[in-house]
């Protein structure tokens, strides 16, 4: 029972937890909190697989951002909490049985799977900041281009869509 | 004199021309259509008369002339006129009473709507049986005699607007239409079988032994199931009653003389083909027979004029069947003669019966009565008409019934001679229970009858004097009729079987047959005349045997429930089968189709989730798919 | 007279296009123009149809009056040689006994058709434009003699007369169109199959060349093709002309069909359109493929018995008029059925002649139940009796052309039925007897259902219906004297039908011993 | 010893079935544009844990990472943008009743 280990149990966990109440919480704040512990629990995964760097960014990206957009998102627009409880049981259902089943046939897949032995040692003791610094401005610099421009046209699209419209007219 | 043969086809012709007149010119020439009808008859009469009397005089060769009507493949298939003994006998017979009942028509048909419609069809009829009798091959025959069977269907229809005369007019197309078909699978079975439709090849392959026995056997009992369905026999004997709906000259013309009597013909016409099969012969012998009994036990009872004479018209028919049927020579003759005296004097019965419902408006026999004072002349040839049927000495149906009993009677076969003059007796017995209840008493009607105009007594009385005297041509001391019938070719093949017959009977069969027909004229007299014995003593002693015989041995009724009704019940059950089943299957198909678009079409319902849903669904199936097909090779299955 | 006999065929075949050409600039409003260049755009395939007739040749058994053209030229592949490899498709057009005959009837029944639609309200130039182009589409079926051609012209029947239906029936005409649309789309489909196997094979559409192939056993096309191969073709394009014809069990879309559809239009359905599949059976079906049809044609002989009685008991117990004689249509197509599964030249010959016969006889009945409808308002039996009383000559017609349907010697109708079930006689007797009971249920449904509408007591409100106008007698004496001629002197249709039946007949009973 | 690759896998399998549950459920958009964003971390567990425990580990599956987070982060915004100009139009952000394209 290494500290590695109680470390997963825990972040995991509350990673799952998370996302489940995430799902049946009804209220705003509660969904966004519980959002954060995911996403902050998944940064934690990040760290424990020594990639701090992605850690970082999950917890800057994720629980920073997205969730605070998240709630902007659910704010803004309107929201009816008896709403959620009046849908579609029979489809619910179904899909659950359709997730449960896919749940089935990947566990199946994962165990059944043989997996490389874990390696020896760790990759390197290189942070890796500077390896991805190295790898994303050298071969992929291209996608890393486009990812930016990506980002500035949802950036503008965004805002044009968002924008109220009518004012001219 | 060999010349005139070559024009006998003008004989059916100028019917036919009197037809095309009257159809062209109907409406014009009003009642004038009898003049024409009667004038181009006549014509033809004339020339059968003269037709028929060169035969008389020269007898031997036959006349045949035919033409190429169609080719179909290397057959030729011919048309034609062919005059021998029988054909010129027919002619003769067939013109004469035509001509007698269209000018007894008349006067019958004076004032009815549609007179020249009338004459129209006699015309056709009477050129339709014309080429039956002189045709040559048996399409011919054929051809003719499904035309004489519309024409009596037109004309038993005649008052198209009574719905027993529509009935009865479909029934009477129906029923014989049954019985041709017996004579169009007999046709086509002997095309086959000898390659031709001509008698005389058919006579000579069969003279050759081309054919098996039971070919012969085949082919003759089909035609005759013809000459049953035409001649009314039993057990298509039904239609002919009932045809009785039709004006009463059609009844004498045609369910009396001449198309009933086609039955008869085609049987005599075909003889060679009978007598090569015995069984065939016994066959015509026995429902002949039957025929003679059953329908006259029937004519017993009826009450209206025209069934009582339309059941013995039956009756008579069988009579002449029989004589065909017991064999040789001697009863070819007899059938064929007793087809000619039946002829004139039923004929005249009919157009008594005739003249007698224009007067008293009724058919029912029980409302007539005491005519004999009002209408003398008719009275008169009625009751000539009746002691020549019931076969009195010296009247003609004395000399062909005993013709015929003689020959039955030559052949040895006593259970036919038994039913013959059984038959003979019950005749008597019905035509004089007829003529008393018509005639004698008291008039029981409320109707001022007076005798009818020249123009239909006239014919009366000339068939009255055939009737009378036309016996005398084959009495048994001067068979002049006989021989020169034999004489011809058939009956050269006929005596070529059988030898020359005799087929008179011995002096006691005449006399015990002259003496039982009294008998039944007694009878008739004692309950209907003098009212000695009473009239309903039988019906309460027997009634059901009464009603049986009433009721026709309720032969209409078993057709209707063991034909008709099924015929009805397989039609709607095929009905909901072509609907539901046949029709369905494919409505069924086109529905699943339907259906299976309208699934679908449910399922795109604009719900994003949905379709996720389906998405999942179909990413599973594939995954399970994947997995199950490729053993081994790893979940994707590329590792092979 | 050169020139013009050259290209007879495609004068026939095209010339409904000018009725088409000078309809489309007639104003619409002009009702009793129209309707004028409609009957009189019939009387000029009509004229050339009869000049078709009179100088056909009778002693040549081939074809007569070709016309070749190249059409379509799909180049596929290049040969050893060098050469280009190309799929050709020819316009091909030709007649012999059988299609001359045929086309006469078309042209006739067509004139009659058009004269019968002169009681037509609805969208008069629409209607009229679709009759030519119905036209255009029969005869080219009749006169092609190159199976793509065939196929063309045989779809060509169906969009019109889909319209024709759909737009100007009766009630449920909507779901008669699509049904008979569904039935001979898949028949069309079924044949179209047929015909591209047989092309692939033998690399030409010629019917002749075809059927040349085929016969000669030495060929390596022909060899290449078994005898189950060739039966499943045979059987292909048996169901294919099945379905028009219409053979149980693909017969109710007819029904649908002949109920629903204007009187006219059934006319030309019933007369011309039902014998495209008979024609097809025998030009296709029986002469490219003789060994398999002699193999079927005791099939043949069942299904045309059940053809007869199936169709002669339902129509006994029809109620609607126009439902018995749509019955009676399909006991007469097994008559067609039974005559060429006699497989010889009786049994052909009855066939042809219950065809044409048929044409006449039915195209007659039609357009009366047609002038009943129109006087009465019903054609259900029950609702109509004693018309005899006011319309002495259009029942007299109607029980005329009821006799010449039941087979009435003097009438065409005989000739057909005689011959056909002569014919099978000499092959299978029992059969032929069994199928002989059809000549009795016609007799009985016949003068049923015509006796029920013309005798019997007229009811009152009958009592001032009109009889014929000057405008129906035509169709009606003409026709009725066609049935009559073939009845009489059959010999006119016989003889061209002759020399043709003659080269198919050897060939089937060559083989069949 | 250490955590095995099988566990993380199983923690991004569930997380992600949880993700796909929300998303086919949900009712209200933006919960189902939450879920999906679960889906996409999901995925990223794997990416990085392959990284490490995969046949050559390499940063690639951290790179690879990165990129689907700035991706999901565009994604957000333009999603939200969308809902919110829809809720302007019709005042509902209920997936039910977004099926106009099918009316």
């Amino acid at each position: 029972m290494t500290g590695e280990f109680i470390a997963f149990f825990v972040l995991s966990l509350l990673t799952i937890g998370g996302a489940v109440f995430m799902i049946s919480f009804t209220r705003v704040v509660h969904m966004v909190i519980s959002l954060g512990i995911t996403f902050i629990s998944i940064a934690g995964l990040y760290v424990l697989l020594g990639a701090e760097f992605v850690g970082v960014a999950q917890v800057l990206v994720y629980s920073g951002a997205i969730s605070i957009l998240m709630l902007f998102g659910i704010m803004l627009t309107k929201h009816d909490a008896s709403d959620e409880g009046t849908g579609n049981t029979w489809k619910n259902w179904l899909s659950l049985i359709f997730v449960a089943a896919l749940f089935g046939l990947m566990f199946w897949g994962i165990q059944s799977s043989v997996w490389p032995a874990p390696p020896e040692t760790a990759a390197s003791d290189v942070s890796n900041v500077k390896q991805i610094g190295l790898d994303v401005f050298k071969r992929y610099v291209i996608p890393f281009e486009l990812i930016s421009v990506l980002l500035l046209v949802a950036l503008v699209g965004a805002i044009i869509m968002a924008k109220k419209e009518g004012n001219k007219e | 004199m060999d010349t005139l043969m070559q024009y006998a086809w003008l004989i059916p012709l100028f019917p036919l021309l009197a037809f095309i007149v009257i159809v062209s010119f109907g409406r014009q020439l009003k009642e004038g259509a009898a003049a024409v009808g009667i004038l181009f008859t006549a014509v033809s009469f004339g020339l059968a008369v003269l037709t028929f009397w060169q035969r008389f005089q020269e007898g031997a060769t036959d006349y045949k002339f035919s033409i190429d009507w169609l080719k179909v493949g290397d057959i030729v298939i011919t048309m034609g006129f062919e005059i021998n003994q029988l054909n010129a006998l027919m002619l003769l017979i067939v013109t004469l009473v035509s001509l007698l009942v269209q000018i007894y028509s008349k006067g019958y048909m004076h004032g009815d709507e549609r007179f020249p419609v009338f004459y129209q069809y006699l015309a056709l009829f009477t050129f339709s049986m014309l080429g039956l009798v002189i045709a040559p091959n048996l399409l011919q025959i054929y051809i003719f005699w499904e035309l004489v069977g519309v024409c009596s269907f037109l004309l038993v229809g005649y008052y198209y607007f009574k719905p027993e005369a529509k009935a009865a007019a479909k029934k009477a197309f129906i029923v014989t239409r049954i019985g041709d078909l017996g004579l169009f699978i007999g046709i086509c079975l002997l095309f086959w079988w000898t390659g031709s439709f001509e008698l005389s090849q058919i006579f000579d392959s069969i003279a050759l032994g081309k054919l098996e026995p039971w070919m012969i056997t085949l082919a003759a009992i089909l035609i005759f199931v013809g000459a049953i369905g035409k001649s009314g026999q039993f057990p298509l004997h039904t239609w002919l009653p009932d045809a009785m709906e039709g004006p009463t000259p059609v009844s004498a013309l045609i369910h009396a003389a001449t198309m009933v009597a086609a039955g008869v013909y085609l049987v005599a016409a075909t003889y060679p083909l009978f007598i090569a099969s015995d069984a065939a012969l016994n066959v015509v012998a026995y429902i002949g027979g039957f025929t003679a009994i059953f329908a006259a036990s029937i004519g017993l009872t009826q009450k209206d004029i025209k069934r009582v004479l339309a059941y013995s018209t039956v009756s008579q028919l069988g009579y002449m069947m029989l004589a065909l049927g017991v064999a040789g020579a001697a009863g070819y003759v007899a059938g064929t003669f007793h087809l000619m005296t039946h002829a004139f004097f039923k004929a005249l019965l009919f157009l008594g019966a005739g003249s007698v419902i224009h007067a008293v408006h009724t058919q029912n026999v029980f409302e007539m009565g005491g005519l004999w004072k009002k209408m003398p002349i008719t009275a008169l040839t009625f009751l000539i008409g009746c002691l020549a049927i019931a076969g009195i000495f010296p009247f003609a149906g004395f000399w062909s019934k005993e013709a015929i009993l003689g020959a039955v009677y030559e052949a040895h076969r006593y259970d036919l001679l038994f039913i013959a003059i059984l038959a003979a007796f019950f005749t008597a017995f019905y035509m004089f229970r007829l003529f008393f209840l018509t005639f004698a008493g008291e008039a029981r009607g409320k109707h001022e009858a007076h005798e009818s105009p020249g123009v239909m007594t006239g014919p009366l009385l000339i068939l009255a004097l055939l009737a009378i005297v036309a016996g005398f041509i084959n009495t048994p001391y001067a068979p002049v009729f006989g021989d020169w019938l034999l004489s011809g070719e058939v009956g050269t093949i006929i005596e070529d079987v059988f030898g020359a017959g005799e087929g008179h009977a011995a002096a006691w069969l005449q006399i015990a047959a002259l003496g039982v027909s009294i008998l039944g004229i007694l009878l008739a007299w004692l309950m209907y005349g003098k009212r000695a014995i009473p009239s309903d003593a039988i019906p309460e002693a027997m009634p059901w045997l009464y009603q049986l015989s009433y009721r026709k041995y309720f032969v209409d009724e078993f057709y209707h429930y063991v034909v008709v009704v099924p015929l009805g019940w397989l039609g709607y059950l095929l009905n909901l089968f072509d609907k539901y089943i046949v029709d369905g299957l494919v409505s069924l198909i086109a529905k699943i189709t339907r259906g299976i678009g309208a699934l679908h079409g449910r399922a795109q319902n604009g719900q994003v989730q949905s379709y996720g849903a389906m998405v999942l669904f179909g990413l599973l199936l594939l995954i399970v798919a994947i997995t199950l097909t490729a053993q081994g090779g790893g979940v994707l299955g590329i590792g092979q | 007279m050169g020139l013009a006999n050259s290209i007879l065929l495609t004068l026939i075949v095209f010339s409904p296009l000018l009725a088409v050409l000078i309809l489309a600039f007639v104003p619409r409003h002009q009702g009793g123009v129209i309707k004028k260049i409609g009957v009189l755009g019939t009387l000029l395939p009509l004229a050339l149809s009869l000049m078709l007739f009179a100088s056909f040749n009778y002693e040549s058994s081939g074809l007569q009056f070709t016309e070749t053209a190249k059409w379509i030229s799909i180049p596929v592949g290049l040969q050893q040689s060098g050469a280009i490899f190309s799929f050709d498709l020819g316009y091909e057009l030709g007649v012999d006994g059988i299609s001359m005959p045929l086309i006469v009837l078309t042209a006739i029944i067509a004139t009659l058709a058009a004269v019968a639609s002169w009681n037509q309200k609805k969208r008069l130039k629409e209607y009229f434009i679709l009759f030519h182009l119905l036209l255009i589409g029969m005869f080219g079926v009749f006169a092609s003699q190159n199976l793509f051609l065939f196929f063309i012209f045989f779809e060509l029947t169906l969009v019109p007369t889909y319209f024709l239906i759909g737009i100007w029936g009766y009630g449920e005409r909507e779901k008669a169109a699509n049904k008979f649309l569904l039935y001979n789309g898949i028949g069309s489909a079924v044949m179209l199959i047929a015909f591209i196997v047989l092309f692939m094979y033998l690399n030409t559409m010629n019917m002749d060349k075809i059927a040349e192939i085929l016969a000669s056993s030495g060929n390596p096309a022909s060899a290449a093709m078994s005898p189950e191969f060739r039966f499943g073709l045979f059987l292909a394009i048996f169901i294919a002309f099945a379905i028009k014809l219409p053979v149980f069990p693909f017969h109710t879309w007819m029904l649908k069909v002949h109920v629903q559809a204007p009187p006219a239009i059934v006319m030309i359905h019933s007369g011309i359109l039902l014998k495209m599949g008979a024609y097809g059976l025998l030009r296709m079906g029986i002469g490219f493929f003789p060994e398999q049809a002699y193999q079927f044609a005791t099939w043949m002989a069942v299904l045309g018995i059940i053809n007869i009685l199936y169709g002669a008991v339902l129509a006994f117990v029809q109620k609607d008029l126009k439902m018995v004689m749509a019955y009676s249509s399909i006991s007469h197509m097994g008559i067609v059925l039974l005559g060429f599964a006699a497989m010889n030249t009786i049994g052909f010959q009855g066939a042809m002649f219950q065809v044409i016969s048929h044409g006449f006889i039915s195209a007659l009945l039609f357009f009366l139940i047609g002038m009943i409808w129109e006087r009465t308002k019903t054609s259900m039996i029950d609702e109509l009796g004693g018309l005899a009383k006011s319309m002495p000559f259009a029942s007299g017609i109607m029980l005329a052309g009821a006799m010449a349907s039941l087979g009435l010697p003097g009438m065409s109708g005989f000739i057909s039925e005689f011959f056909a079930f002569l014919g099978l006689f000499g092959q299978m007797p029992i059969l032929a007897a069994i199928g002989t009971l059809g000549i009795v249920l016609t007799a009985v449904y016949l003068l049923r259902a015509v006796l029920k509408t013309t005798f019997g007591p007229t009811p009152g409100r009958f009592a001032g219906v009109a009889d014929a106008q000057p405008m129906e007698v035509v169709p009606l004496v003409v026709l009725l004297g066609f049935i009559i001629l073939i009845g009489v002197y059959p010999a006119v249709l016989a003889n061209p039908l002759q020399q043709t039946l003659k080269t198919i007949v050897p060939i089937v009973t060559g083989i069949g011993g | 010893m250490s955590v095995s690759i099988t566990s993380y896998l199983l923690v991004a399998l569930i997380l992600f079935c949880v993700g796909l549950y929300g998303a086919l459920t949900k009712r209200n958009a933006v919960v189902v544009l939450i879920s999906i964003e679960l889906m996409l971390n999901a995925v990223n567990i794997n990416l990085v844990a392959f990284s490490k425990y995969g046949l050559y580990p390499a940063v690639t599956g951290h790179i690879f990472s990165l990129f689907t987070m700035t991706v999901a982060a565009a994604e957000v915004a333009v999603a939200l943008a969308i809902l919110i100009a829809l809720y302007r139009n019709k005042e509902t952000v209920n997936v039910d009743e977004m099926d106009s394209m099918k009316r």
